[in-house]
């Protein structure tokens, strides 16, 4: 059975063409892909994964306060009942150039189970979920 | 009061004006009058529409960046640091992105966590939290004109308080600062909204300041085709120019082939004033702004260096009047002010370099120019009917129909319906026309021209083509071919 | 022997050889037959030849650095480095001054205070003295074709070290790598070792192994007139060819104007198969380079890529088959290998981006290339008629009578009376045609051209025009304009 | 009186067009310029100045073995009876992008006067000569 993920751009970020490339190359692949588009606040992110049964939630941040959109995502999951859902992040989730490294540490201290850093291929994403979803079981932050 | 291209009367301005100064404290501190004496007080050589015009005489290419950082002294350190060491002409002030959607209070969250971590956590300048002070401290420590730079659907109280502090250009649109940057604001709202904006530069022109505008040409920067531009740029003069702004830069993002680019900034401003002088708009001066490419782009510096000096290229062949810079940071974040100055200077010496040539005006030139000039008589002249002569309700109504339509956008608003994709030289074409209303033979050039790609490469025509389109300068290309 | 165009007996070679061997000890290790040997084991792929006709077949533009340090594991590993990280699609192997002037003994001590220093102490890689070992250690240790780049006037040892060390292509001339390159060579003497060299590359024809030889386009690299280098580079194939060689690269240095750049490239291709038919010469394979800005560079880094992104440009808009690439660190040293890597960098992606735009067949372009057409042919025709018919002897007197004229040469064998200046547009004229065999139309075409800027300048014709022209582009323009 | 300069390019450097623009400033700004073009040796200049009385020897170097190309040049100007004459060298005088004042140092180490990095501008040694040379003797790199 295809497995479910749920697709948006956080905050007030309105970079719309990842996002459809994205939604095309998941679906390609053949995740069931629920798209919320740009502009997606926290709490639905949470709502569409939760109403879909998803196995994944995948945000993308290109504008720079994906740090600032991003604090407390994990707290809400667990509080909304997805605990241990695959929380991804990816694009230019920080202001300017930093060393990717230390945004990375910052994100999964965050929460997230994998950070991608800018220009990531959808493939990564792809090969990703392929592994961390292979078992079958919903295969968490916890495995 | 009805949406229509109609001139605002002065009461009902400034009865709405009560309400938008009220939605967030440092609103208050404006006071037209005041506002207007400070401005009077501004240089001539500091002003925007001084260099402007002097460029447009002399034939000049002026280079200006984009920046933006949440603290005023790091902002302001960072436009010296471009005036500088970037040689820049003209200045920018890019506002951050919860400004551009009215989110004070997050904006104001930004500003302390910059301060407290001492890392910009914002990408760009926060002017109505920062207020008219804050704005003035920016604008008075320059010796280049400033402009705002944002992408705020709603700029009415942003535009109301960087006027007064001392900005003497202030871009957008409602309709380019709408579609590419906003999801669910109607259309209808965001002109109007964008009335009042021009309403206010209005006052400032008729108390004898003058002020630049500028409508967002690229969009959203990626696979649009010039006459869907062009289109929205020379409806939202006509929009600015009824409600009294003045002096009009229309833009243009590089699609990267060159022939259509020239071709597009050449007719563009001929356009632009047709279609002024048809309306009856007298004493409207018109320049141009050539947007180096606005789509993604690689992360190595020294490609991106390429990049950002084809665009130059392109902007001193078009004799545009200014060109809007990219850093070879581009593809990973905003950019420090050292890689920023490093684009400018990039672009300074191309612009120089160039600055005694411009393109042959042979036959590839001209034949682009007029199917660049037809198709967006189509798609204008269909919008005028649809609003039965007024260019504002016929630009709701164009939405509506995809008669105007803007590809890979994020508003609910806009029909989504074409789809660009390059030709076999680069140009961008329609693979698929959606409902812009071109004529037979336009549409039949598009498609042949499409099909001659395919062919070239033996392959089908198909989304796929857009998807190599949109990855290929960041890989080195500029037309998606199979491997 | 006599200078003449006759292809060299092969007795008399071979006779010549004995000596040309015993100047320096590594010269010894030379056995041609083993060397044919060698050369045969080279995979086609792994050949100049190969890289160039496939490419000009599918109208590419290659990718080429210049290089070279003096110790054998340094230049592996900047080869090794500009292939990986530069993306470079051939390889160069710069040699330094003192072997380029047979000063053996010198580049001796230069890589002994390299050694000693850790630091380069020479401005190249001295392959004569690393002799046949160190050259096929460099060759074989690299995917990608390496070529000898010089300025030897007299390269006879340096031909037959490198290709038997396994180059498959080697750069220069009689009068390319006389002219700008030495003060005292007489010019007779010069186009004497150089038939050598060209008779040995013959031999290697003549057994089936394909060498590339390209006649250094861009002479002093200042302000040097197309139909000058053009003339030059016609010469010397014609001298080529006869010899034996079968495979040349025709070069020409970017001046700065577009229309004249793309215009003199197109046509150098076209006339030298021309001159080449004429003369009866067949299965001679010609394609063209075109050198990214050749005089004083910025000192900037940033700048320094918009100038090294300009030559891109115009070499992807000509459709030349390669180019040769400038670093960012050209104005202040030999550069790094990093910095090499990114000016092929940015050069690669300005190639790729533009790969399927070329410059639009207009009217300018096609004057551009008559304009040329018909001075080189002045020139080439006087030349003719000075050797009664024969090409080299006409060489030595045309020199001597300034028929040819090379500006700021640094050879007294070079008549150093034309002056050369930017028209208004920023193609290179003549402000003086010395004794420039042109005729009185063409004369005029110059003169207006001149008088056109000193008009628009406000000034008179001078030498300071000149100077200003030299400058111009390392402070950022290509005309330089008084203040 | 015109001060008397000798000026060329030292070694095996062909580089001939700032030579040209040199010899040009020079004039203009009221020397007595001999000019030995490129390809010049030590002993080429050393003769030079001898028989021209030379006030200052102008060396440029720009192909990179300058280093090499001007060791033990102060010396043998002494030994020629040149003792204490100016000695200017100026240019891209070493190989690759190195630190000025590294640079500068060595060859002021080596007996010259003055050095001068890439790309300086005619008008740089015009003043330095006039200052060196303003008073009415000789002044060399003893004041
Ligand atoms: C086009 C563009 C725009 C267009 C967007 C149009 C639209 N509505 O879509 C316009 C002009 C409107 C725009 C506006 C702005 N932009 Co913008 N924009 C770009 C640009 C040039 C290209 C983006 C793009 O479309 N790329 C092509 C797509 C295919 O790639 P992508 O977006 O990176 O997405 C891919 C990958 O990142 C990855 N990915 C994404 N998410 C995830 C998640 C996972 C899990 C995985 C595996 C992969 C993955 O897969 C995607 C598909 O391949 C980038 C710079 C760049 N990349 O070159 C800047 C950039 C993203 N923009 C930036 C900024 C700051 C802005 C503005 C604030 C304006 C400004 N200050 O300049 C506004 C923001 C408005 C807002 N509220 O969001 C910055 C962000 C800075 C930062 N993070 O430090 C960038 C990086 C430019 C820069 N260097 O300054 N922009
Ligand atoms: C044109 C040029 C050539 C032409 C020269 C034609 C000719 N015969 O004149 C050609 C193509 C033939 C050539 C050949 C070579 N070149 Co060359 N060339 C250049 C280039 C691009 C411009 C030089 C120039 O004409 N500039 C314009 C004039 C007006 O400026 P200038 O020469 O700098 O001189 C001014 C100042 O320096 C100053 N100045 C000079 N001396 C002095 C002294 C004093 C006291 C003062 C106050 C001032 C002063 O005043 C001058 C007038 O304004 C430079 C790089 C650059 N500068 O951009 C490389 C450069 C000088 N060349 C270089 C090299 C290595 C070579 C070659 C060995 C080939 C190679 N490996 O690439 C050969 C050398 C041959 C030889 N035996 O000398 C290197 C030197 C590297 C280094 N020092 O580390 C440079 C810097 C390029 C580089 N970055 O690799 N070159």
């Amino acid at each position: 059975m295809a497995r479910t993920l749920v697709l948006g751009v956080i905050g007030a970020d309105v970079h719309a063409v990842g996002n459809q490339i994205l939604n095309y190359a998941f679906q390609d692949a053949g995740f069931h892909v629920v798209n919320l588009g740009v502009m997606v606040s926290q709490e639905e992110f949470i709502e569409a994964a939760v109403e879909s049964a998803a196995d994944a939630i995948i945000v993308s941040s290109l504008y720079g306060h994906g740090e600032l959109d991003c604090q407390g995502f994990r707290e809400k999951c667990d509080e909304a009942g997805l605990k241990g859902i695959l929380l991804y992040v990816g694009g230019n989730i920080v202001v300017g150039k930093q060393p990717f490294e230390e945004v990375e540490q910052r994100f999964l201290k965050m929460g997230f189970d994998r950070v991608f850093g800018p220009g990531t291929p959808p493939e990564a994403g792809i090969r990703a979920l392929n592994e961390d979803l292979s078992g079958d079981r919903r295969c968490g932050r916890s495995c | 009061m009805e949406l229509s291209n109609k001139k605002w009367p002065l009461d009902f301005f400034m009865s709405q004006r009560q309400e938008v100064l009220k939605t967030w404290p440092t609103g208050a501190d404006v006071d037209l009058d005041e506002a207007i004496g400070y401005q009077k007080g501004i240089p001539l050589d500091r002003r925007f529409v001084t260099k402007l015009n002097e460029a447009q005489k002399s034939r000049k290419t002026l280079v200006q960046p984009r920046a933006g950082v949440p603290l005023i002294s790091e902002h302001i350190a960072l436009l010296s640091h471009l005036e500088k060491e970037g040689e820049a002409d003209l200045l920018p002030t890019t506002i951050d992105s919860y400004t551009r959607l009215n989110r004070y209070e997050d904006a104001q969250r930004g500003i302390d966590e910059s301060k407290a971590t001492g890392k910009a956590m914002l990408n760009g300048f926060p002017a109505v939290n920062h207020g008219i002070t804050g704005c003035r401290m920016v604008t008075s420590a320059l010796q280049t004109p400033v402009q705002v730079r944002h992408g705020t659907p709603d700029a009415r109280l942003l535009s109301e308080i960087t006027l007064a502090g001392g900005f003497t250009s202030f871009e957008g649109g409602g309709i380019s600062y709408n579609i590419p940057y906003a999801k669910n604001a109607p259309m209808k709202e965001t002109l109007y909204n964008w009335q009042y904006c021009d309403r206010l530069v209005g006052l400032y022109e008729d108390a004898g300041i003058s002020v630049n505008r500028e409508p967002f040409g690229p969009l959203t920067g990626t696979l649009v085709p010039p006459c869907v531009s062009n289109a929205v740029a020379i409806i939202e003069t006509l929009l600015a120019a009824e409600q009294g702004v003045r002096n009009i830069t229309v833009g243009y993002g590089q699609c990267g082939n060159l022939i259509q680019d020239v071709a597009a900034i050449r007719i563009l401003e001929k356009q632009t004033n047709e279609y002024l002088e048809r309306f009856g708009y007298k004493d409207v001066t018109i320049s141009t702004v050539l947007h180096q490419w606005m789509g993604g782009f690689p992360q190595d510096e020294a490609k991106a260096f390429a990049v950002i000096c084809w665009g130059s290229s392109v902007a001193a062949l078009a004799n545009a009047t200014k060109v809007i810079v990219k850093s070879p940071h581009e593809a990973l974040g905003v950019p420090t002010k050292e890689a920023n100055a490093a684009g400018l200077r990039a672009t300074k010496q191309m612009i120089t370099m160039l600055a005694d040539q411009s393109l042959d005006d042979g036959g590839r030139l001209e034949e682009e120019m007029s199917v660049i000039r037809e198709e967006t008589s189509c798609i204008l002249e269909r919008t005028l009917e649809l609003g039965e002569g007024d260019v504002a309700l016929g630009t709701v109504r164009a939405f509506e129909a995809g008669v105007i339509d803007v590809p890979f956008a994020p508003s609910r608003y806009n029909a989504g319906k074409i789809m660009p994709a390059r030709d076999n030289n680069g140009a961008v074409r329609l693979l698929d026309a959606g409902n812009l209303p071109l004529n037979e033979k336009l549409l039949r050039f598009h498609r042949g021209k499409i099909h001659q790609r395919a062919e070239a490469e033996n392959r089908g025509v198909s989304f796929q083509m857009v998807i190599d389109d949109i990855y290929a300068i960041s890989k080195g290309r500029l037309v998606g071919r199979p491997h």
